[in-house]
């Protein structure tokens, strides 16, 4: 109990320690920082052109994707977590029990795989036709609405992350 | 653990729980919707932790695992055909789902 | 046995025109023609193999069919079953000889509707399981749906699903009734059936009863139809082809009386004593609204149904009446206006095919263009409204005389029918047939054109009066076979005291 | 009561004040050890100047970026662009909270203090995400969603592969690792591919090169913090130096035996395995050149995450045979 | 706990047998569609799947009943189910398959869906534990709301699946939300996650606080009464159904609402629910209404899609009725009544969502209008029977097994003394008929153009679908004792419960 007390103490006085001393460095540096105001100081930085557009990109359709599959294998994570602190107690059973989950894992792995949906770049040249569909499949997994008919036409999907 | 009653984590939970389901009900935003369902298991898992607190078991623990679980399967789904939904319509409001009738 | 195979013959002839019609759209009223024939036949052979009237049943056959529940393919005949399976197999020939030009289209389908209709009836004229009868009740409901709805005529749609809907609501209250008639018997005897036989001795609490009666009542009200139930009658005929006419009011229409006088009385002796001021409080108010209702209409097909109505208050008051002068004549009234009505029907049907309309004020003077069409209609009128005679009069004069005996004012009212049925039926024949062709509406240009009765519409109608004046001058034969049935039914009702059966053979017994 | 309050006042505040001010003066000197340790790897100088061997290049540094401006973008979302910095380094921070030092010296003994670690530097995906986010920038928002992208994958097999650790330990306390190994022999041996496997996401983790993609100079200027300057920052960078010292304090922990070690005390152990897998990750970022980005992405899933998995299932395989 | 958990015996696998055919066939069939993609080699691998799960069963029922640890048990009724659902799911596939190529969406994924979707609900048959109830429940709804959306990328039916799709996601997480909610507040109460040891609560202990109690059954009731899509808890239904694809809507009214009613039935079952008045009560008006509303509602449609998930809701209101019906010495025939009305809706739905599906096959556009079908009969005589056959049943009527399903229905409630509700139930059967007939009668009404319809594709698999279901509804309506005899021993098997070991509260600290 003491011990259990002493030690989320401990945590809770690191945890105000520490976020008083990110204040106390950013307050700082307000302080001291030196004041400008020139022409550019408030566009945004693009290379020094001249910013086009809103900077609210449309991301490309992997970063979705790996959202989802960290969320899913995240879970599977926990599970092992759970299973991995009871290793001992679960003994044999566990054991067998937690390899199903994993190979079933990787069977879902495989599967999202083969499909193309762990693929960041696609180089349409290097696919059979077979692999190609199975490669817009992913897409279409995880980016819906690339070009349906009536309506509106989607812009590229954001080119400058597949260079 | 420091002793908090479990009617306490209850009501708390409760709380968290009603809070969710009047965002699910009056939120036009489908986002903020699928939020509030989020808010809404999260609550039950909580109800569930607390409830394993008072009974000194690990079923309520891993029923919140369970509970995680689901959220984060229905967020993935969610999340997918929220952005589908936007791809379509350009906008999240609830009552561009409203088609179906009859 | 032959039961089955009755049932068998007409379910798979149905079968069988449906499939032929692809060869030969001919095929199909052949085959109706001579499964119902051979029904006919089969028929014949049970009444003569068992003529002697010994015993109330005259056949009877048991297996097992779901033994859960205790329900099993039962069947049994005694004299009321046989009358009335002869008039179903025979109206169903003459529905085929109504239908032989009139249906043209999809045949096949709809000789496989009719034939499963009258094995509907047929089965449920001689089950005698509860569940197994409630089975062939809802069986006949569908293919008679269907040929209201594909044949018939302009608002055909409305009156077929109204027709199934009453018929079906009202079977439902029969279901809950019979279950919970099965249950109660489960639970004071510990044998769970649905046999009859087993079922006619369950002690049941007053209360129950009443109600159990109540469901089995409404049921085959709605069918017969009596008074507050009958809206359905006057659409469905109306829209129907002329030979789901005949088979509605020729047969259809007696599955209710039959169930009275088969299950509420035997089952529910007391209760359906208790019940019969109202019953009979119906039955009164359906003869005189029916016979109203007739005289109002324009429409011959709905007269006739009306008249139906009125026909069948008289069975209603019958059946309640409980002693054996009503009990005849209900059984001799089926019989009669199974006939009648039909004809009617026929006629009808006749007149609409070759005028394209049922409006009798654009009719008149048919007498001129078609006298035989305009005799047999004078008969068949004659014969509605009662003329001594025929059967009609033996009928409903003894229901009245069997009312009049246990309830006089009943009967003196229900009495106000029979002068009524005159009025009506003989304003078919001046509408119709009298008068100036074309009558009120002279836009009709149908009645030069109109041509008399053929050969095969003369066989049929001869056919009918052939039966209607044996019945009239011979009752006695039908009296001896429906005795032991009555008998049995006396034996139940506690008014058994009067044990005046009209007939010979069956009354020592 | 009283008593105690004080007494973990008392005892704890001088740890944390020491170990605070022994971490971001070792963020900061790191800074200057990385540049002196390339140069010397590519065989030149590096930072030389100020002070002895240019030691005092740090103070340069420091006062330099204090005294710069604290700007913020009109353009962007103001309050999340200055929490977003501040997350990483509060992060960082935090997770120093459950590692070992030595018998005695420690700021927490958590009996999930692998799963606090690991919580703690998921944490820190949000710190580039919003910085992306809130920048208002597409050269940002880009190297936000590389960076969180980046992060989250590797952070799935990051756990996994610390799994086969806590079989064989059975515990997620890390002093109980230790311990663990003080018994068994450090635990490098048995989880030579669990080693392997977190490395490499540590690096990832860390935005470390080569896989620093987020922020590829080449591509998309600085990534996440292309509209940051002065101290914020400067938090980045301290955040990103936090990070290579809390992978490789863990790493010590958890694979080398942490602060075991014969003669010499077992804080100064501690401290040397660390700094050995801190010139490590200097090395690495002066050996090996930045991949592309789908590889990065692909590596990941497709060896890593398989190989952690595999790893984990031969690990109780091992462990349950050899314990019948 | 741990020590249960692990003493896994050769009879429990064995019992567990079917379920582990199907979790692995699924995955084989995941594998098939990674590594040997193609429309017809998927389709076939899932139904060689349903297959061997059907006959992994006889194994089976050597064995039970069988608790499986505390989670799950084995038993004739849990048999029953899965026998039930994987016929279920064969036919869907097979009508599924002439659907799914004339479209151009990805079909391969559909099946692995299905399976799926059909692993949750063989869970949920047998869940005998809230773990197990809550892992079969969104096993199937991750699965289903998958589906509902499955069209979305289809150029004619994407807008409406995408809605239905989120409608269903929204309102299913809803209803788990509520479910788990209800869950936690009885497991606060009972410190029980097994149902047989969620008895009533005895307030003389103490130790239960019995508002809190009732209120988490209540939300529990309101949790299951969402997914079972019952009165006053209906409202997504008859969109999902209608912007769901045609065989994911066959999907959604038989696999889910079969399984989730069975899971219902076990939990109600064994923890002795409806001994409470007052949850009896709630249950009779949400059966009552249900009753009418589903067939009130039905009444004005002309999407059949729309019109067939009013009826379901109609149809789970009839259910309730044997459900109520669950008590004291009733309880053998109100199971039997359950499992025999269950089998009986299940292919009968399914049998006219086939239909649908299949006149759905001549290009991408779902013929789910009721014009779509006038005069049908005329077109495709076969078809037009077998969804005669299913309408009929549908509304009850003999030479249909709907009719046996509804004798049932009028025994439990008749033995139950369930008066009032048997009343509600023949009004609504009255109802309902009317909009039956009205599809009956569009079906037969005389059609103008007179050609037969070209189907883009084979209709074989759809044929062979229908001609299973077909000969079930009208075999055993015929002749239903086999069908009985089953239901029977699902019955029977349900109220001798094997014994389980579960502990009582016990105070087992757990490890920090």
């Amino acid at each position: 109990m003491s011990g259990d007390t002493e030690n989320l103490a401990g945590l809770l006085l690191y945890f105000l320690a520490v976020i008083g001393l990110v204040a106390l460095i950013l307050l700082l540096s307000h302080l001291l920082g030196q004041r400008r105001r020139d022409k550019a100081t408030g566009e945004p930085f693009e290379s020094g052109v001249v910013s086009v557009g809103d900077a609210q990109l449309r991301f490309s359709a992997p970063f979705f994707l790996v959202a989802i599959f960290f969320v899913i294998f995240d879970l599977e994570a926990v599970f092992l977590f759970a299973w991995v602190i009871g290793f001992r107690e679960s003994g044999m059973a566990g054991f067998i029990e937690a390899v199903i989950f994993i190979v079933i894992l990787l069977t879902g792995l495989a599967y999202l795989w083969k499909l193309g949906a762990l693929d960041w770049r696609r180089d349409s040249r290097r696919l059979s036709g077979r692999e190609r569909r199975a490669a817009d499949l992913a897409d279409d997994l995880a980016a819906p609405g690339s070009p349906t008919p009536g309506l509106a036409p989607e812009p590229p999907a954001s080119t400058q992350e597949r260079q | 653990m420091l002793n908090i009653p479990m009617e306490h984590g209850l009501l708390l939970a409760a709380l968290l729980f009603s809070l969710g389901f009047i965002g699910v009900l009056i939120r036009r935003n489908i986002l903020f919707v699928l939020m509030s369902l989020e808010i809404m298991l999260n609550a039950a898992g909580l109800a569930f932790v607390v409830a394993a607190a008072r009974w000194e078991q690990a079923d309520g623990q891993i029923m919140f695992l369970m509970v995680l679980t689901l959220a984060a399967a229905e967020v993935a789904v969610g999340l997918a055909l929220l952005v589908q939904l936007y791809r379509r319509y350009q906008t999240l409001d609830m009552d561009v789902l409203s088609q179906l009738r009859g | 046995m032959i039961l089955i195979g009755l049932i068998a013959i007409l379910f798979g002839a149905g079968l069988l025109c449906w499939a032929s019609e692809r060869y030969n759209p001919q095929w199909p009223k052949w085959i109706a023609l001579a499964a119902l024939v051979l029904s006919l036949v089969l028929v014949a052979v049970l009444a003569t193999a068992s003529a002697d009237h010994s015993g109330a049943w005259l056949l009877r056959f048991e297996a097992a069919w779901i033994p859960r529940f205790g329900i099993g393919l039962v069947f049994a005949i005694d004299g009321l079953s046989l009358l009335l399976l002869a008039l179903t197999v025979f109206l169903g020939v003459i529905a085929v000889a109504t239908a032989w030009k009139e249906i043209t289209h999809r045949s096949g389908f709809f000789y496989f509707n009719l034939l499963w209709t009258l094995a509907g009836v047929v089965g449920i004229f001689t089950a005698l399981d509860l569940f197994l009868f409630f089975f062939f009740w809802e069986v006949m409901l569908i293919p008679m749906y269907f040929i209201i709805a594909i044949w018939g005529h302009e608002n055909r749609t409305y009156a077929a699903i109204k027709f199934f809907i009453f018929t079906q609501v009202s079977g439902l209250l029969m279901l809950l009734a019979i279950v919970v008639l099965a249950f109660s018997h489960y639970h004071l005897t510990g044998q769970l059936t649905f046999n009859y036989f087993d079922l006619l001795q369950t002690p049941l609490p007053p209360q129950l009863a009443y109600w159990l009666m109540i469901g089995f009542f409404i049921a085959f009200v709605v069918k017969l139809p009596s008074f507050p139930f009958h809206t359905w009658l006057p659409d469905a005929h109306t829209q129907a082809p002329t030979a789901g006419s005949v088979i509605l009011a020729g047969v259809l229409l007696k599955t209710g009386a039959y169930g009275l006088l088969r299950f509420v009385l035997p089952l529910f002796p007391d209760a359906a004593q208790q019940f019969s001021t109202v019953a009979m409080t119906l039955g009164t108010i359906s003869v005189l609204y029916g016979a109203s209702m007739a005289f109002a209409q324009h429409d011959v097909k709905r007269l006739v149904a009306y008249s139906s109505i009125s026909h069948m208050g008289f069975i209603t008051l019958a059946v309640f009446a409980a002693n054996a002068q009503a009990y005849q004549g209900a059984v001799m009234t089926m019989l009669a206006h199974g006939l009648s009505s039909a004809a009617l029907f026929a006629l009808a049907g006749g007149l609409q095919h070759r005028l394209h309309t049922r409006d009798m004020r654009r009719m008149g003077g048919f007498w001129l263009t078609s006298p035989r069409l305009g005799a047999i209609a004078l008969f068949f009128c004659l014969a509605a409204l009662g003329l001594p005679g025929l059967a009609n009069f033996i009928g409903e004069f003894l229901i009245l005389l069997g009312t009049f005996r246990s309830a006089p004012t009943f009967a003196v009212i229900a009495a106000l029918g029979m002068i009524a049925a005159p009025v009506y039926a003989l304003l078919v024949i001046q509408k119709v047939f009298h008068g100036a062709p074309g009558g009120a509406d002279t836009d009709t240009a149908a009645a030069g054109s109109c041509t008399d009765a053929d050969r095969r519409e003369l066989s049929y109608f001869f056919a009918l009066i052939a039966v209607t004046v044996y019945l009239g001058f011979f009752p006695q034969a039908t009296f001896e076979w429906t005795a032991p049935a009555v008998q049995v039914l006396l034996d139940f009702s506690s008014g058994g005291a009067d044990t005046l059966v009209l007939g010979t053979a069956g009354g020592g017994r | 009561m009283n008593d105690t309050w004080l007494d973990i006042l008392i005892g704890n505040g001088l740890v944390i004040a020491i170990l605070l001010v022994v971490l971001l003066s070792l963020a900061a000197v790191l800074i200057w050890l990385e540049r002196r340790l390339l140069g010397i790897w590519q065989d030149r100088l590096g930072p030389n100047r100020v002070g002895p061997l240019g030691i005092g290049q740090v103070l340069a540094d420091m006062i330099k970026i204090f005294t710069k401006e604290d700007w913020i973008p009109p353009f962007a979302d103001r309050a999340v662009f200055i929490l977003a910095p501040t997350i990483v380094v509060i992060t960082m921070l935090l997770a120093f909270a459950v590692v070992p030092f030595a018998p005695g010296i420690g700021i927490s003994d958590l009996n999930i203090g692998l799963l606090f670690f690991l919580a703690m530097s998921s944490l820190a995906a949000y710190s580039v995400m919003l910085a992306g986010y809130s920048s208002n920038n597409k050269y940002a928002l880009i190297g936000g969603l590389r960076a969180a992208a980046q992060t989250v994958s590797y952070e799935v097999f990051m756990g996994l592969a610390l799994m086969g650790v806590v079989i064989l330990a059975g515990s997620f306390n890390m002093r109980e690792i230790v311990q663990a190994q003080a018994a068994n022999g450090w635990y490098i041996v048995p989880q030579f591919f669990g080693f392997v496997v977190f490395l490499i996401a540590g690096i990832a983790e860390s935005h470390r090169l080569p896989f620093d993609l987020p922020e590829a100079e080449h591509e998309i200027v600085a990534g996440f913090h292309t509209e940051y300057s002065g101290m914020k920052f400067g938090l980045f960078f301290i955040g990103e130096y936090l990070g290579v010292i809390l992978i490789s304090a863990i790493i010590t922990t958890l694979f080398f035996g942490g602060w075991l070690g014969p003669w010499l005390p077992p804080l100064v152990w501690f401290c040397l395995k660390t700094l050995v897998f801190i010139c490590f990750f200097v090395l690495l970022r002066a050996a090996i050149p930045r991949p592309r980005y789908d590889q990065l992405m692909s590596f990941g899933w497709k060896v890593m995450l398989p190989l952690a998995l595999v790893n984990l299932m031969v690990t109780g395989a091992v462990v349950l045979v050899q314990e019948g | 706990m741990n020590e249960t958990a692990s003493n896994i015996s050769a009879q429990q696998l064995l019992a567990l047998l079917p379920i582990i055919a199907l979790g692995a066939g699924a995955v084989a069939v995941m594998l098939i569609a990674a590594f040997a993609r193609g429309h017809r080699s998927v389709a076939g691998a899932t139904a060689a799947v349903l297959v061997v799960t059907l006959c992994t069963l006889p194994y089976a029922a050597r064995e039970v009943p069988t608790a499986v640890t505390t989670l799950m048990v084995m038993d004739n009724l849990a048999l029953f189910a899965i026998a039930l659902l994987t016929v279920t799911s064969l036919a869907i596939v097979l009508f599924a398959y002439p659907y799914f190529q004339v479209r151009a969406v990805q079909r391969e994924e559909f099946y692995l869906l299905l399976l799926f979707a059909l692993l949750g609900c063989l869970v949920l048959v047998s869940a005998d534990h809230f773990i197990t109830l809550l892992l079969g429940l969104e096993l199937l709804g991750v699965s289903l709301f998958c589906l509902a959306a499955y069209n979305a990328r289809d150029p004619v039916t994407g807008d409406r699946s995408i809605e239905a799709g989120m409608k269903y996601l929204v309102l299913s997480g809803l209803a788990s939300a509520l479910l788990l909610f209800g869950m936690a507040l009885i497991y606060a109460q009972s410190g029980q996650l097994h149902f047989a040891a969620i008895r009533q609560p005895d307030a003389a202990a103490g130790t239960v606080d019995l508002v809190v109690f009732y209120g988490g059954s209540a939300l529990l009731l309101a949790g299951l009464s969402f997914k079972l899509s019952l009165v006053p808890f209906h409202l997504w239904t008859p969109d999902v159904y209608q912007g769901a694809p045609l065989p994911v809507s066959a999907v959604i009214a038989t696999l889910s609402k079969g399984a989730i009613f069975i899971a219902f039935v076990r939990y109600v079952v064994s923890s002795n629910s409806l001994d409470n008045t007052q949850l009896f009560n709630v249950i009779v008006i949400i059966a009552a209404l249900s009753m009418l509303v589903g067939n009130w509602l039905a009444l004005l449609q002309d999407n059949i899609k729309r019109l067939l998930g009013y009826s379901s809701i109609a149809h789970l209101g009839y259910l309730l009725v044997a459900f109520l019906a669950l008590q004291g010495s009733n309880l053998a025939l109100a199971l039997e009544a359950c499992a025999v009305y269950l089998a009986a809706y299940l292919a009968t739905i399914a049998a006219a969502f086939g239909v649908v599906a299949m006149l759905s096959c001549d290009d991408a556009h779902e013929n789910d209008m009721l014009q779509d079908l006038t005069g049908l009969f005329w077109r495709r005589p076969l078809l037009t029977l077998a969804f005669t056959l299913a309408l009929l049943s549908l509304a009850g009527i003999p030479l249909t097994v709907g009719f046996i399903g509804k004798f049932y229905l009028f025994s439990a409630g008749a033995n139950a003394g369930l008066w009032t509700l048997l009343g509600v139930l023949i009004i609504g059967s009255g109802i309902g008929l009317y909009y039956y007939l009205r599809l009956i009668t569009a079906l037969f009404k005389p059609y103008a153009h007179g050609t037969a319809d070209t189907a883009a594709v084979s209709l074989v698999p759809g044929y062979l679908a229908m001609g299973l279901l077909s000969f079930f509804l009208l075999v055993f309506g015929v002749y239903p004792q086999p069908l009985i005899e089953q239901a029977q021993a699902a019955a029977d098997n349900l109220q001798q419960r094997p014994a389980v070991a579960f502990e009582p509260v016990e105070k087992q600290r757990f490890k920090r």
